[in-house]
């Protein structure tokens, strides 16, 4: 059997439901790469779990061997040499895992390391900033004034340089299909590569516990098409699309005079917070909350009514609005596009 | 060795031994009590009380995964929750029930000891253990339980981001739980130093005794930083200090620094006590002795060693430099060398002899096999990318829990059934114990081995919920229906041992022709454990019968009785020759009482009463006054 | 979506539908497309409504006992099937100035919403 | 073997005499103190190295604002304090002599030196505090941190050296006379650890 034909085999037999969720699910799964980063890393753990396979079943058959033995003293063939056994407990305890880890540490942490680290300065096309917030992700592009939340949209086949910051405590950056995670540490401007091989949208999601709604802050990053990534950023740059109607200015009214404005920027108004993301095109989003609601007109609606049911611990507290307010601010809010 | 006594002059001289001994009676003879094995004895109900605790909050955090979108517990208990299941499983029942219960007990008798080098000291890092866990229970008792991960990192535990009580009550009672583990390795490296039956030279000294020794040292080392990095933490919090605010030039990585300095040491205590209870399992069950014996000895000491050199790579991606990265990925390969040697030194040793596989081997078969999961996976995380990818999975729970609940924990409760008989002088029941071992082996798989899936198919750790659909769902009811399985066969192991206790068969000395020392005296063993200071030629005392029938003539003879005072005999250090003869303090109301009052001062500390503290402390410096206001000559 | 509260719903409205005597029979909606309508319009973000992940919303009533309820859109309608679809459809209409928005539902997905909360 | 030595039980200077002289190893209370002293200093060590983390972090340091330390009285004080490990260590050459007065009247030497050294260093410090406070700065968090809990080893140190002048009060047994030993070894690790904190402390200004 070939290399590769074993280590299929062993992962069949090990990993058969696996692989086959792996082919099947593309939601977060590390097994479904999208990108050069993910893949060497995928591929660098079928191997490992090739090898591991044999180590394990080698390890299970002595173990099975001495149950078959159990009556018999010494090796089969061998006898009861004492040398010739610590002869084997050091060729496989220290000569074959000499061999097996030098090889593991040189491929993993110099070839496949290379594709997975911080780019290097100038490599890239662009450079965007994430900032981590208890919970919710605010997405910047430098050079331009687009600010977004949750959903980091980028050029497909781009390389591009994520700078990622956090402004309260230690998030991480996964977007697993794409590459590895990255680390947001206060004080700390640590750097990742995202690159996807193709338009789609792949899931990320902090993975480092920052906290009760940890579970709750994920993200979405939309590959796009150079020119429609392009026409993206323009819009995001471009400040909130102006009421359009008596009904609308109404709306934008109760959202700057109320309590939505002290934490919350839509930029062409006088709301400037900066405790929750910026809502400046709010409509263009798919979800609320981080990926915890779709940005709907019902669910957008009970989360501005009372966010602690759906986020319990969220930093959103229910805003109280009259009838007629609260339908005012939800068509001012859905027409941000 | 008492059943042996033939002669009059033997018995008489027996009597004495045990009127010299003998402790006080009842409740207060507990509380006072400095003789090992009753401390050790202590030491298991109290970590088996924990090991409840922690179980029934693993069953909650099962319970709540049982579903997307599930509510048994609000996001703010399921912290809590988490949090208190590692510190608890940690610092409250692996490391006491190893190296308190098992070590305690075991490890004077295995070098033909009465005692520990200083048993009150023995006593007073009991009494702070327990305290010290009911301290932090306390917390969760009055709603004010740390939620920030047992490894606790800043700023999320810093005053701003977790202003309530709870991180306080971590700190504080991790440094107090660090000061007993402190007191009790440095107990146990002299013990096993100076303390060996004349005749014992290092070389004849069981490979369980060199496990403990290879963590007493890793405690001793590796706990001083832990108390320096909670300590800096509760001078942020309490006094406004800034070691870990980066706006006042601090920084919150100088606690992952700190943390996993003691950490990774941390992982190798709580399974080196394991490997010594394998390499005594083994040997025993498999009729010969340990293959490479010198070889194992030596890894127990390098593995312990190695260990702190490899703390980083808990932090691979928190964008340290790649040079950095790699030196710490080299250092954490070189660690697998020496744990390579154990693992196939177990396994050639159980190929080569003839292994009768009763419910202790079987649970150290279990052991191998999930060590053998947990230390492949583990590899896995040396490999930088790949680590960059899993870590903070489910990929690296199924890790930890393959190393510390398959590796670490499975040898204790082999450990369990295999001393019953000498603690309690019954036999556990043999059947019940193997329907319970696969019981548990089968939950343990089932609840630790699908979260590796999960993991790769990108669920993080430590979410109190996850969405539909994202092919999650049914691993984590398996998992959940795992724990189930899992913890019926620990009730099941539970139910096995207290009826035995009652109506199990009487076990006599040596139920299993054991080779190590323990089994010399009687089950269970009399307060001076030994009427004779034991012979000894070689690691396996027990399979030298020349030297018991010495031990036979001796006692008739009057030799190495000692039976003048509380005394036992001291040695030299490498090659065990006889010494001196030593007075050991007996029961003492001391060290209970400077744990009360330093439990006292911990408590003031908490509220911020500085005075109040001092008091306390005061009151600690009299209680040791006190204590060394006897010398031995004027017992 | 094909969960065991769901089909005993289906049951229950089909036997329902079956008798003919009920006067709550609403030809042709279905119960299962009703629970995807919820999820989909975001129904349990301000009610509770059993059978539905994470609809435990206290903005609104509660759903839950919406078949016993004599009255509904703050009492200005009695509970019958036609007014309850009215009332999911054009709540603005009916009681202006209400909290309860416009969420563009049409009639058929409303007498499948209003099939489900009678059901469940 | 033939010859059982019952240590614990020597009194008197004959009796330490032989005891000591009969001793194939280091007796118990000695491995204690030291492994006692390992541990300790992994905890100063461990604090020493933060201050040099904290330092290699920083753009300025000290920050602006707060002097460099001054030099001079920090160091004349630590070789002062060093001078007290020469009475300390003839504490324990006399004491395994079996000779109980010389034991005494070197630590109570060694003893009032210490103490004078803690008063100043106590003065030292309430200036510092005048000058930064631990609370402002990280500098000023590790500063104060690392030098009190230096201080905190010589206290310690001071009530040790007070608890065996008791006892030595009764004269010499051999459990004192280990007792004697511990204590000037706990005196060299501080006085190590002077010198590393102290170093440490004034390097800006080195």
């Amino acid at each position: 059997m070939t290399g590769a034909g074993r280590r299929h085999a062993v992962a069949v037999i090990l990993f058969a439901a696996l692989a086959l969720l792996a082919a099947g699910c593309g939601d977060q799964s590390t097994l479904s790469p999208h990108s050069k980063a993910s893949r060497d890393i995928a591929t660098l753990w079928w191997w490992m779990l090739g090898a591991a396979g044999v180590v394990f079943f080698g390890a299970l058959f002595l173990l099975l061997l001495g149950w078959t033995r159990r009556r018999k003293r010494g090796l089969p063939v061998f006898g009861e040499d004492e040398g010739l056994t610590t002869g084997l407990v050091v060729t496989f305890g220290i000569a074959v895992p000499v061999v097996t880890l030098i090889a593991l540490f040189v491929v993993a942490n110099f070839s496949v390391v290379s594709a997975t680290q911080a780019p290097k300065t100038a490599s890239t096309a662009m450079t965007i900033q994430v900032i981590g917030h208890q919970w919710f992700w605010e997405v910047r592009y430098p050079g331009t004034t687009a600010v977004t939340a949750n959903e980091i949209h980028i050029p497909a086949r781009t390389r591009v340089n994520v700078v990622a910051t956090t402004t309260d405590v230690i998030h991480s950056l996964w977007v697993p299909e794409l590459n590895r995670k990255i680390d947001m540490i206060p004080g700390h401007r640590n750097r990742v590569l995202l690159y996807a091989d193709r338009p789609g949208v792949y899931r990320g999601q902090c993975a480092e516990f920052c906290g009760p709604q940890h579970a709750h802050m994920s993200m979405k990053v939309f590959a796009q098409p150079p020119d429609r990534f392009r026409a993206w950023l323009r819009n995001m740059a471009a400040p909130r699309r102006a009421p359009s109607s008596p009904e609308l200015t109404r709306g934008e009214q109760v959202f700057v005079a109320s309590a939505c404005a002290s934490c919350h920027t839509i930029r062409g108004t006088s709301a400037h917070g900066e405790v929750g993301p910026d809502l400046t095109h709010l409509a263009t989003r798919t979800t609320l909350a981080a990926l915890t609601i779709p940005n709907r007109r019902g669910y957008l609606g009970g989360w501005i009514l009372d966010p602690q049911h759906i986020k319990p611990g969220a930093k959103m507290p229910a805003i109280a609005l009259g009838g007629a307010d609260f339908q005012a601010v939800l068509d001012y809010l859905q027409s941000l596009r | 060795m008492a059943t042996t006594t033939t002669t009059t002059a033997a018995r008489a001289r027996v009597d004495r031994l045990e009127r010299i001994w003998e402790e006080r009676p009842g409740l207060l003879g507990w509380l006072t009590t400095t003789d090992h094995k009753r401390i050790g004895i202590l030491y298991l109900f109290t970590s088996l009380a924990f090991f409840g605790a922690g179980g029934v909050e693993a069953l909650l955090i099962r319970t709540q995964l049982l579903g997307p979108d599930k509510t048994v517990l609000t996001p703010q208990q399921y912290d809590a929750v988490f949090t208190m299941h590692g510190v608890t499983m940690i610092f409250l029942f692996v490391i006491p029930i190893s190296i308190g219960a098992f070590g305690n007990y075991l490890l004077p008798l295995q070098i033909g000891a009465r005692d520990m080098a200083f048993p009150r000291l023995n006593a007073l890092s009991f009494w702070m253990f327990a305290a010290s866990g009911i301290f932090i229970y306390i917390g969760l008792a009055v709603g004010q339980a740390p939620s920030a991960g047992w490894f606790n990192y800043v700023p999320l535990a810093s005053k701003t981001y977790s202003p309530n009580l709870g991180i306080d009550f971590y700190a504080l009672g991790l440094i107090f739980n660090g000061i007993s583990s402190t007191v009790a390795s440095a107990n146990f490296i002299v013990t096993i130093f100076k303390l060996r039956a004349p005749g014992m030279s290092l070389n004849r000294m069981p490979l369980f005794c060199y496990a403990f020794l290879a963590v007493s040292f890793a405690l001793l080392f590796a706990l001083p930083v832990l108390s320096v990095s909670l300590i800096f933490l509760e001078l942020d919090r309490q006094l406004g200090f800034h070691f870990y605010d980066i706006a006042h030039g601090g920084d919150p990585l100088l606690w992952q620094h700190l943390f996993w300095i003691f950490g990774h040491p941390e992982v190798y205590i709580i399974i080196l006590p394991a490997f010594g209870i394998a390499t005594s399992i083994i040997p025993t069950f498999v009729r010969r002795r340990m293959v490479a014996f010198p070889l194992v000895a030596l890894a127990e000491l390098l593995v312990a060693f190695i260990g702190f050199g490899v703390w980083a790579h808990h932090m691979f991606a928190t964008g340290l430099s790649t040079a950095t990265t790699v030196y710490f990925a080299a250092a954490s390969l070189v660690i697998v060398i020496p744990s390579g040697i154990q693992l196939f030194a177990w396994i050639m040793t159980i190929v080569t002899g003839t292994p009768e596989f009763k419910t202790p081997l079987l649970w150290i078969v279990g052991f191998i096999v999930f060590f053998i999961i947990g230390g492949l996976s583990g590899i896995m995380f040396a490999a930088i990318p790949f680590d960059q990818q899993l870590t903070d999975t489910y990929f690296v729970v199924a890790h930890f829990h393959f190393v510390i609940f398959g590796a670490a924990v499975f040898p204790i409760l082999g450990g369990l059934h295999y001393w019953f008989p000498k603690v309690t002088g019954r036999m556990y029941h043999e059947g019940l114990g193997k329907v319970s071992f696969w019981l548990t082996f089968t939950g343990t798989m089932v609840t630790f081995f699908p979260m590796h899936i999960l993991g790769l198919l990108g669920m993080p750790r430590r979410n109190y919920t996850y969405p539909r659909d994202m092919g999650w769902t049914g691993f984590n009811v398996l998992e959940s229906i795992g724990s189930y399985v899992l913890a019926a066969g620990l009730v099941l192991i539970a139910v096995n041992l207290a009826m035995s206790l009652r109506r199990g068969a009487p076990a006599g000395n040596d139920p299993w022709k054991a080779p190590t020392l323990e089994w010399a005296t009687s089950s269970p063993p009399p307060p001076y454990n030994f009427a004779v200071i034991p012979a000894v030629s070689s690691p396996y005392a027990m399979w030298d019968p020349e030297d018991r029938e010495k031990d036979v003539r001796n006692l008739e003879a009057g030799v190495l009785v000692l039976e003048q005072g509380h005394e036992t005999p001291t040695s030299t250090v490498v090659d065990a020759e006889w010494d001196e003869v030593v007075e050991m303090p007996s029961d003492s109301p001391w060290p209970i009482s400077l744990a009360l009052a330093l439990s006292g001062m911990f408590a003031m500390l908490l509220l911020a009463h500085w005075v109040t503290a001092g008091v306390f402390l005061a009151f600690a410096a009299l209680v040791l006054l006190a204590w060394h206001s006897k010398e031995p000559q004027e017992a | 979506m094909t969960r065991p509260p769901l089909l005993i719903a289906a049951g229950a409205a089909a036997l329902l539908a079956g008798c003919g005597s009920s006067p709550r029979a609403l030809p042709g909606a279905s119960a299962d497309r009703g629970h995807a309508d919820i999820v989909q319009i975001g129904c349990g973000a301000c009610h509770q409504i059993s059978g539905v992940d994470g609809a435990e919303g206290r903005v609104g009533p509660s759903l839950v006992d919406f078949s016993a309820r004599h009255y509904i859109a703050g009492g200005r309608l009695t509970n019958t099937p036609s007014n309850a679809v009215r009332w999911i459809m054009s709540p603005q209409q009916i009681l202006p100035g209400g909290v309860m928005p416009d969420l563009g539902v049409d009639s058929a997905a409303a007498a499948d919403i209003v099939a489900y909360l009678y059901g469940q | 073997m033939s010859a059982v030595t019952r240590s614990t039980e020597a009194s008197g200077g004959a009796e330490i005499r032989g005891v000591e002289r009969n001793r194939l190893s280091q007796p118990n209370g000695w491995w204690g103190i030291v492994l006692l002293i390992a541990t300790e200093a992994t905890l100063l060590l461990a604090i020493v190295g933060t201050y040099y983390y904290l330092r290699f972090q920083a753009t300025q340091w000290p920050p602006r604002g707060i002097a460099a330390p001054s030099v001079a009285l920090p160091l004349v004080m630590m070789g002062v304090l060093l001078l007290t490990s020469v009475p300390m260590q003839l504490a324990a050459v006399a004491t395994r002599a079996g000779r109980v007065g010389p034991t005494r009247a070197l630590i109570v030497l060694a003893m009032l030196v210490q103490a004078g050294y803690l008063a100043v260093q106590i003065i030292l410090l309430r200036n510092d505090l005048l000058d930064f406070s631990p609370a402002a700065t990280a500098y000023g968090s590790i500063y104060f941190t690392m030098i009190v809990a230096h201080h905190a080893h010589v206290a310690i140190g001071l009530l040790l050296d007070v608890g065996i002048l008791i006892r030595l009060i009764g004269g010499l047994t051999d459990y004192r006379a280990v007792g004697v030993r511990a204590i000037a070894l706990y005196w060299h690790f501080v006085n190590l650890m002077a010198i590393i904190v102290v170093l440490t402390q004034l390097s800006p200004s080195l």
